[in-house]
């Protein structure tokens, strides 16, 4: 029963799917946020996996960065967020929607 | 057999929260269970024997974002269950389900080549003298990820002035709705002053 | 001798530029009729001196200048006035200074005086080219250009109204015109196929090139040759079935039916056939020859017999002109050229008489053209009655008249060669000619003087005109007494014909034969029509309802058959493909169009504006790159 | 006289750009005195123009891309001098024959300027891409003619103008293109160098397909059926200067370009095609000839006799031999001088009445007897009377095209039948029979301007009808050459076979 | 390769290449530093300092050694020549995009220094995106530049701008999982983050069992994502929305150089797998060029307004280049260069245009601030302005002689050489689509009467002395193209060369 790099890269690949399945479903603009989240931390585990089976330290770098850019993310996001529901009284999607065609 | 245990532990939990945290109607139950999931990945870190990594996950994702997110919750005032129009839910899983499966099939391939030398293996430090891998992430960080530590410093000052600007009082009045010229401005902004 | 030639040429065209350009706008100007008659006079002295020149020392050939060269062809403006060309010249100069002279006093009253004369020398000058030109190509721009003279002749008084085919069967001068352009163009089709098809196999246009090279040729090229050269006679000369145009050409000023389509333009396709007799005559080509004869006897006989029957004096003239072509033809299908050339100038100079004499009761009658509205004009009219009473013994081919000798000796032909049918047809035709060409005289000059109740007052034409159309009326009685020296003159260019011992002994009883049969014409005609007071000619409705008049009267439904199965069926195709050309031709180019719109339309409904429905899309996308990613993987 | 085609091609354009200083009232004058100037250029050009030599003379060359291969070079011999020619000529009598009180009259002279610049740019260039640049760029101002100043639907007839053309032209670009890379790898170079181009030998699939695409470019700009639809659309929109420049000079663009692409570069190809396009041609003829016969717009009834006689042209150039490429070469010509007089005749009678349809007339000839009289010169010329320049382009083309098809030059002839039905139903339609209406009564006969445009015309018509040598022989000179080089130049026996140059060699 | 903490000198770490993003954020910092220290100075000194500070970046871009192997800074930075063309593309772009903000009305954003601090962190991270092969400064960069960008767009406060700015960002940070993702299967695959060592190691493996599955799946989710920032269908759904939302000269902006930066990347990352004779992608990318092409331009000619018109049609001319990079030539790689370095020019006239006419009501249409009503009749009211638009239409729709075109032939060309002729044949009908669009808006300036709200104080609302010397720039080089096509060309091409395409 061991535990092999394989394990994790295809848990990472289904937290990978579970947060593609949220951006697609999710209508709130935060839980939609939250759902790009999990893809981002899906990606780190298979990073700090491979880099842990190669040995190499490049992998844990990248998931580094990769949190960094979350965060990041998260600031601007939110601060869209808040000017939005400032100007719209709302976070769903579907109210957000009036330049089309 | 420790680590097969703790890893199913830590992948059944998380698949389970973040499925909560993909599927509640509750924002607050989909945020906690997301840093709950948040934690649990800490320790997939730490099984995978990237301590450094799980530490700055914890302190980062939960400690930060999480509270940002939790703040920016009060701020919506999402308490409530949030009411979703799901118009081919099932189209939705489908193409999840997809998208999993075609990551299962790959990942159950090989990927580790076996030629393949680690450029920057762990235990670096230990060349030093000393242990551990937040060293050797100090030591790869500082020099070879020089340069994207600090193109990342840029990038957070950017988040940062994003922030308060797109979330600060400057963003309350639209100067690019206003009809009036720039000397009338000047005049209204004089008058505020004074 | 050059300059002659040019003299001839240039004359009439000067005249026509001097009226076009200087008196088109101007009112009626007498100095023109002048000018332009003497201008035609002069050619006509020309023509008569290069006569008596080729006479003596041979052909004249002049070459002016080149006109197209590309490629290996080389088509000069040259001019060749041998015997064949001079005796044409001379016939076409002299109909056209008298018809000229004629015009100044017929179209005295109309108001478009001057262009009358400009378009009149301006075909003159065109015939002139046709028959002078040494090549193929100089002849078809002669050709084209009579076309386009005779259809401005013919639709003159164009602000006529179109009028239903059964008041007027040729409806309107600009019609009638159109009609005729197009039916010659029908025919000038095959002129042209002729022509390139002698380009690519000889190399040249020239006539004496032509004909040198032409017993080089195989036999079914020649007979090609052959029948598209007749094809385009055929349009000119009005034979069945494009004959159509040359009785409703009759819409003309009269003068222009007596010039044009009498005495020249019409009896070019003769000329052709008469100028073409190297190819004619050959053996390869004998059965094209014996169709023109007998295409020529059927139109001979099929002319005549709607004649019988016509009521417009024009109509029956120009019906006669169509049966004469018919006897041409026929002597030149059977290698008689000469003799058909002979009737051609004897038929030019008669039946250019008859039309103008034609035109002074016209003239007399206010345009009416219904002979049975007229009658007794005798007595008002005397100078036309003698006239047309010299004219229609030529045509009915009395003794001692031009007619006689030249039509007696194509039926003589007829018998010689023992084509016995023809023979036969060409007789009894000879008898319907006398018929119906006396009817005419008598329905217009003797009988009730039907016209007063009409309320006309006929009077003769100008003196002056009258002495004018003498000398073609001495030339209908006397120009047969010059049979043989004409014979001697052109038999140097043209093959003779010699008739057997048989046709000679037995010319006399086929002489004959024809003057009893004409004068029974004549007889009937007299009693029939010539009657006064009892004896007075009556309507017979009974007859007229009858199907063989019907049949004649409606010119064999030729016209109609036309009408409808050529002309609206093309009318209907040409709307249908109009309707074709916006709705499916353009309408497939809109398509593309409109089908780029509606899918452009369609793909931005892609674009709902709904973030959700944008990462639908992305989510989508990325899904089907990798499931492709993997479907292309596990398979190859 | 170094540079005097730069100095024809750039000269109006120069001129356009400096026409926008000039006063409004004064445009026209401008526009007249520099087309005129261009004319004498022009003129000059044919004075200096050695005859006897078949080849290109006056070239210019000077590279642009040199990276690319794209070069400035321009040069003219007999095919394209006179085209030339009669485009300077046309735009003079054209912007002679505009109104004083056409609207806009200003942008009117820049843009025919401009057009001026691109028309004769085509015709003399010889870098496939400077070709293709003044190609596309004349669609420009026709575009802002035949929109600013057309009919009702005049937008609509302009795009579709613009965009089926250009749809076209990509796709020949695409094959220009294509042609370059084959001769960067037939001998390394990049060029686009017509002359250059010539000297290269395609296999016969290679030509096939480039045959294919410069023909869509060429063909909807001649257009030919079935792309022909453009056509009546922008006739009946354009103004009258409009349509007298598009049929007098832009669709001698297409047939030019097959001319001098098509043939030359592509010899076999264009054997091998020879069928398909006399069929087309064949159909463009006589089907184009019927509809015309069924219009009622008088303008339409001369735009689908365009594309007719298009036809024919199209006829002469795939004939294959001299006779038939320089009778076609000449018709161009003759067609341009007469369809344009025609075109200028509608507009005339358009600017009286304020119709074009035929039915509204009838007896025009009494009011007019002298605009009559033109219109009946130039109707004769167009459909072919001898001794006027409508025969002789016709009449070679269709004794050319006697060799390649007994049958079709048959059908092809129809055209003299067909052609004069629908021009002589106009004329009697217009012309003749009573005044339908009280008020043509007061219409006026030529003007002084009307007949400054149309007489030169006419006396072209004649002059050229008699007198064709001058420059029938300059015409037939490159057109032998061109044959010759097509000869040398292809690779299949049938080729050489059906290419005759002078049949007295072949016997 | 390990290098050893004692033994680093400066000449390993070759600290030049760092200059120019160094200026950039250096600069950034002097403009927040002078907000603080005086507030309330007018942007003409931002705009000003910007453009110097863009100069000296330039200056220092052009002083740079370059070459296929000009790495620096432990081989994280590549200064090869791609890497220079690129940021010379960028940096001058941006020098001709930014003094649009000295418009004669205010707007938002550029009343904020921030703004013009952005906009430079935003060239740095262009810049540091442009000069790697290692896939994490790559995505650093990209989102150092993406971040500001979805700032610099919501700054326009507007509500449109706010709702183009979330969708910009919602997506992006679906596609940086993509791009992450992507990512982490090469890594997997190769223990590598860097491109010139990604490579050989592929080399060698391809033959393994499984490992095209990575390959392709990695491809394809690298794809994804910069599919996205190059707005290839089906995931360029965002453009549209966003270019209607932010401000005209940032909509020009956009169209230009966060596209050349995502072209290098894309050029460096696929042309490997292409090099590596990897044809799924090759075949997929032609397929996604051609996609994105046609139906960009059939939605373009269904719209109502000019900016929305531009945004498809800008989208369409992606999917134009895009085929340059599944040929993967010199000739191709050459072209997409000269392509934006021409469309640069006349979108940069074309948005300018907009921006001059651009009114603070929304007095033609509801919605629409460019509505084609707008330029109707507008050869009456403002003839050079009409001319000049048409002028920077025709460029577009590839007539002759202006700019685009010779970047259409170019690419035609290559696309030719490479032997695809039937794909030469879609991109010409894709340009005759294209073309009923431009003449649209033709059709409507020159051919239209003016309606009652086209009047001269309408239409040339914003304009200012600094807008016509844009615009007249935009001209000159447009039509001038033909003359400095060569040179480009052949600078371009040499910069190709000593380019490293990581095989």
């Amino acid at each position: 029963m061991e535990i092999g790099i394989g394990h994790y890269l295809i848990l990472s690949g289904i937290l990978f799917s579970i947060g593609f399945v949220g951006v697609l479903r999710r209508k709130n603009l935060l839980m939609l946020f939250f759902a790009t989240e999990i893809m981002l931390n899906a990606v780190n585990i298979a990073f700090a996996a491979i880099g842990n089976y190669y040995g190499d330290l490049s992998g844990q770098m990248f998931a580094f960065f990769i949190i960094a850019v979350a965060a990041s993310e998260v600031a601007v996001g939110l601060g869209l967020l808040i000017i939005l529901y400032k100007k719209y009284g709302s976070l769903d999607l579907d109210v957000i929607s009036t330049m089309k065609g | 057999m420790y680590e097969f245990v703790a890893f199913y532990i830590f992948a059944i939990a998380t698949t389970i929260l973040f499925l909560i945290t993909v599927m509640s109607k509750n924002v607050l139950y989909s945020m906690t269970s997301l840093a709950a999931g948040m934690v649990l990945i800490s320790g997939l870190f730490f099984l995978l024997g990237a301590d450094f990594l799980g530490v700055v996950q914890l302190i980062v994702y939960v400690g930060a974002v999480m509270a940002l997110y939790a703040f920016a919750m009060m701020f919506f005032d999402a308490t409530k269950d949030v009411k979703e129009k799901h118009g081919n839910s099932a189209l939705v899983f489908l193409l999840g389900g997809l998208m999993a499966l075609v990551f299962v099939v790959m990942f159950s391939a090989p990927i580790i080549g076996e030629n393949i030398q680690a450029l920057y293996p762990v235990g670096l430090a230990e060349n030093l003298g000393a242990s551990g891998n937040s060293q050797d992430v100090g030591l790869v960080l500082f020099t070879k990820y020089l340069v994207p530590f600090e193109v990342a410093a840029v990038m957070l000052l950017v988040a940062m002035i994003a922030g308060i600007i797109l979330a600060g009082k400057k963003m309350d009045y639209s100067l690019t709705e206003c009809e009036a010229s720039d000397e009338e401005l000047k005049q209204e902004i004089k008058k505020e002053e004074v | 001798m050059e300059n002659l030639v040019y003299i001839a040429l240039f004359a009439p065209f000067v005249g026509s530029l001097f009226a076009g350009l200087f008196f088109a706008r101007s009112p009626k100007t007498h100095l023109v009729g002048v000018v332009n008659s003497t201008l035609i006079g002069i050619a006509f002295i020309a023509a008569v001196t290069l006569a008596l020149h080729v006479a003596e020392h041979g052909a004249v050939h002049v070459t002016m200048m080149s006109w197209i060269s590309a490629g290996d062809l080389s088509i000069p403006f040259g001019f060749l006035v041998d015997e064949v060309s001079v005796t044409m010249m001379l016939v076409v100069t002299l109909v056209s200074t008298i018809v000229h002279i004629y015009s100044t006093g017929y179209m005295d009253h109309d108001r478009a005086y001057n262009r009358f004369f400009a378009y009149l020398s301006a075909f003159v000058f065109s015939m002139m080219i046709l028959v002078m030109s040494d090549n193929f190509a100089g002849l078809f721009i002669g050709w084209e250009g009579v076309g386009v003279c005779s259809w401005l002749l013919i639709g003159f008084w164009y602000h006529k109204e179109d009028r239903p085919f059964e008041e007027n069967p040729s409806i309107s001068p600009s019609w009638a015109a159109n009609e005729a352009f197009i039916m010659n163009r029908v025919a000038d089709l095959g002129m042209l196929v002729g022509i390139f098809l002698i380009y690519w196999n000889v190399g040249s246009l020239q006539y004496d090139v032509v004909f040198k090279a032409l017993p080089h040729l195989a036999d079914g090229l020649l007979v090609s040759i052959a029948i598209a050269l007749f094809i385009g006679a055929m349009g000119k000369s009005a034979q069945f079935p494009l004959h159509t145009w040359l009785t409703d050409a009759m819409e003309g000023p009269t003068p222009v039916s007596a010039l044009i389509h009498a005495a020249t333009m019409v009896t070019a396709g003769v000329f052709l056939v008469i100028r073409a007799n190297p190819l004619y005559s050959l053996d390869a080509v004998h059965e094209v020859s014996m169709f023109i004869a007998s295409l020529g006897a059927f139109v001979a006989f099929y002319a005549a017999s709607m004649a019988l029957s016509a009521r417009d004096i024009k109509r029956i003239v120009a019906l006669s002109t169509l049966s004469q072509l018919g006897y041409m033809f026929a002597a030149a299908g059977l290698g008689a050229y000469w003799i058909a050339l002979f009737h051609l100038a004897a038929h030019a100079f008669f039946k250019a008489l008859l039309f103008l004499g034609a035109g002074n009761v016209m003239h007399a009658m206010d345009d009416e053209l219904d002979i049975f509205k007229m009658g007794g004009m005798k007595k008002v009219m005397m100078g036309s009655y003698i006239y047309m009473g010299i004219a229609s013994f030529a045509l009915a081919g009395l003794p001692v008249m031009a007619g006689f000798y030249s039509k007696d000796a194509i039926i003589e032909t007829a018998f010689n060669d023992g084509s016995y049918i023809i023979w036969a047809i060409l007789v009894i035709t000879a008898g319907m000619t006398a018929f119906y060409s006396f009817r005419q005289v008598f329905f217009t000059f003797h009988g009730e003087e039907r016209y007063k109740a009409l309320g006309f007052h006929p009077h003769d034409m100008y003196k002056y005109v009258l002495v004018a159309m003498a000398p073609l009326a001495v030339l209908a009685i006397s120009f047969g007494w010059f049979m043989e020296n004409f014979h001697e003159f052109i038999t140097k260019n043209l093959p003779d014909y010699e008739m057997s011992h048989t046709t000679h002994h037995w010319a006399w009883l086929l002489g004959s034969l024809v003057i009893v049969l004409a004068v029974t014409g004549i007889i009937i005609a007299y009693k029939k029509y010539a009657g006064k007071g009892p004896n007075a000619w009556k309507r017979d409705e009974e007859f007229e309802q009858s199907f063989i008049y019907k049949l004649v009267e409606n010119q064999y439904y030729v016209p109609k058959f036309y009408d409808e199965f050529i002309v609206q069926p093309y009318t209907i195709a040409s709307k249908k493909f109009w309707e074709i050309d916006k709705a499916v031709v353009d309408g497939f180019v809109d398509l593309i169009g409109k089908m780029s719109y509606k899918s452009g339309d369609v793909s931005r409904g892609m674009q709902t504006g709904s973030l959700s429905a944008y990462l639908n899309w992305m989510g989508v996308g990325a899904l089907l790159l990798i499931v492709a990613a993997a479907i292309t993987a596990l398979i190859g | 006289m170094d540079h005097i085609l730069s100095i024809l091609i750039f000269f109006p354009a120069i001129a356009g750009i400096l026409g926008f200083v000039v006063d409004k009232d004064s445009a026209k004058a401008y526009g007249v005195s520099v087309a005129a100037v261009e004319l004498l250029l022009a003129l000059g050009l044919w004075a200096s123009f050695d005859i006897t030599n078949p080849g290109m003379q006056f070239t210019e060359f000077s590279p642009i891309i040199s990276q690319f291969g794209i070069s400035y070079n321009v040069g003219v011999d007999g095919i394209s001098l006179f085209i030339v020619i009669m485009a300077a000529l046309i735009t003079l009598l054209g912007i002679v024959l505009l109104r004083e009180d056409t609207k806009n009259m200003k942008n009117m002279i820049v843009s025919l300027l401009f057009l001026e610049m691109t028309m004769v740019g085509v015709f003399l260039s010889l870098d496939a891409i400077i070709f293709y640049l003044f190609w596309e760029l004349s669609l420009v101002p026709m575009l802002y003619i035949v929109g600013a100043w057309g009919g009702p639907d005049r937008v609509y007839a302009a795009v579709k103008f613009f965009l089926y053309t250009f749809a076209g032209s990509l796709i020949m670009l695409v094959g220009l293109l294509a042609m370059a890379y084959l001769f960067h790898l037939e001998s390394g170079v990049w060029t686009f160098n017509l002359l250059d181009w010539y000297t290269l030998k395609l296999t016969s699939n290679q030509q096939f397909w480039l045959f294919l695409a410069f023909f869509a470019g060429f063909a909807i700009k001649v257009p030919m059926f079935p792309f022909h639809t453009w056509l009546p659309w922008a006739h009946g929109q354009a103004p009258t200067i409009g349509s007298v420049i598009l049929a007098a000079v832009l669709l001698k663009m297409g047939t030019y370009g097959f001319v001098r692409f098509s043939l030359p570069i592509l010899p076999d190809a264009s054997v091998t095609f020879t069928p398909f396009i006399m069929a087309l041609s064949l159909i463009m003829v006589i089907y184009t000839a019927m509809v015309a016969f069924a219009q009622k717009d008088m303008k339409q009834v001369i735009a689908y006799s365009s594309v007719s006689h298009m036809g024919i042209i199209m006829i002469g150039v795939f004939a294959m031999n001299a006779e038939g490429l320089g009778g076609s070469i000449f018709l161009m010509l003759s067609h341009g001088i007469v369809s344009g007089a025609l075109f200028m005749l509608v507009g005339v009678i358009y600017e009286r009445t304020g119709t074009k349809i035929m039915e509204e007339f009838g007896g025009l000839a009494a009011v007019m007897p002298v605009y009559a009289t033109i219109f009946g010169v130039m109707l004769m010329a167009s459909v072919g009377l001898p001794l006027t320049i409508g025969f002789v382009g016709e009449f070679l083309v269709l004794l050319g095209f006697y060799k390649v098809s007994a049958v079709g030059t048959i059908l092809a002839g129809t055209t003299i039948i067909i052609g004069s039905v629908y021009m002589l139903a106009l004329f009697k339609k217009s012309f003749f029979g009573p005044l339908k209406h009280e008020k043509n009564l007061g219409l006026k006969d030529l003007d002084k301007r009307e007949l400054t445009a149309l007489l030169p015309l006419v006396a072209i018509v004649v002059w050229l009808g008699v007198y064709p040598k001058p420059i029938l022989e300059p015409i037939d000179n490159s057109a032998k050459a061109l044959l010759v080089q097509m000869e040398n130049h292809s690779q299949l026996e049938s080729t050489k076979e059906a290419i005759i140059v002078s049949k007295k060699e072949v016997k | 390769m390990f290098i050893d903490p004692k033994n680093i000198t400066m000449d390993v770490l070759n600290l030049t290449t760092l200059m120019p993003m160094l200026i950039a954020i250096g600069g950034g910092l002097v403009i927040l530093t002078i907000d603080l220290i005086k507030e309330n100075i007018h942007k003409s000194l931002y705009v000003m300092l910007t453009i110097l500070i863009l100069v000296i970046d330039l200056g220092a871009t052009l002083g740079l050694n370059f070459g296929p192997n000009e790495k620096g800074f432990f081989d994280v930075m590549l200064i090869d020549g791609l890497s220079i063309l690129s940021q010379i593309l960028v940096l001058v772009a941006s020098g001709l995009f930014i003094p649009l903000a000295l418009t004669s009305k205010r707007f938002h954003e550029y009343s904020y220094p921030e703004f013009f601090a952005l906009f430079l962190f935003m060239i740095a991270g262009f810049q540091f995106m442009v000069s790697s092969d290692n896939l994490i400064l790559i995505f650093i960069g990209l989102e150092t530049a993406s971040l500001s960008l979805y700032t610099l767009i919501a700054m326009h406060n507007r509500h449109n701008s706010f709702e183009a700015s979330v969708k910009y960002f919602t997506m992006g940070a679906l596609a940086a999982g993509f791009f992450t993702m992507g990512s982490a299967i090469l890594y997997g695959i190769s223990g590598s983050l860097e491109l010139y060592q990604i490579a050989p190691a592929i080399q060698s493996r391809m033959g393994e069992p499984g490992m095209m599955m990575f390959l392709l799946g990695g491809a394809g989710l690298l794809l994804t994502a910069f599919a996205f920032k190059l707005s290839l269908f089906p995931f360029h759904t965002w453009a549209p929305d966003v270019y209607e939302g932010a401000s005209a000269p940032l909509a020009g902006y956009m169209s230009v150089v966060p596209k050349v930066a995502a072209f290098v990347v894309s050029m460096r990352i696929f042309e490997m797998f292409i090099e590596l004779q990897i044809e799924w992608v090759q075949t997929i990318i032609i397929i996604l060029a051609v996609l994105t092409m046609t139906l960009a331009n059939l939605m373009a000619l269904v719209q109502e307004d000019v900016k929305r018109m531009l945004a498809y049609s800008s989208i369409s001319h992606a999917g134009f280049v895009m085929v340059a990079i599944a040929l993967a030539t010199e000739k191709a790689n050459t072209g997409i260069f000269l392509y934006y370095a021409l469309f640069m020019f006349t979108n940069l006239g074309a948005f300018a245009m907009l921006w001059v006419s651009r009114h603070k009501n929304r007095i033609h249409h509801a919605r629409y601030d460019h509505p084609y009503e707008k330029f109707s009749g507008m050869v009456k009211i403002m003839p050079m302005g009409a001319v000049v638009m048409g002028l920077f239409m025709l460029s577009l729709a590839g007539v002759p002689p202006f700019s685009v075109f010779w970047g259409k032939v170019y690419l035609m060309s290559a696309t030719i050489d490479a032997g695809h002729i039937g794909l030469a044949i879609i991109m010409g009908l894709n340009s005759a689509i294209a073309a009923y669009y431009y003449l649209k808006l033709i059709v409507y300036m020159f051919l239209r009467e003016p309606t009652a709200q086209v009047t001269e104080e309408t239409t040339y609302y914003n304009v200012s002395k600094p807008l016509l010397t844009i615009l007249g720039l935009a001209v000159f080089v447009t039509v001038g193209s033909i003359f400095y096509v060569d040179p480009l060309i052949e600078y371009i091409t040499e910069m190709m060369r000593a380019t490293n395409f990581g095989i």
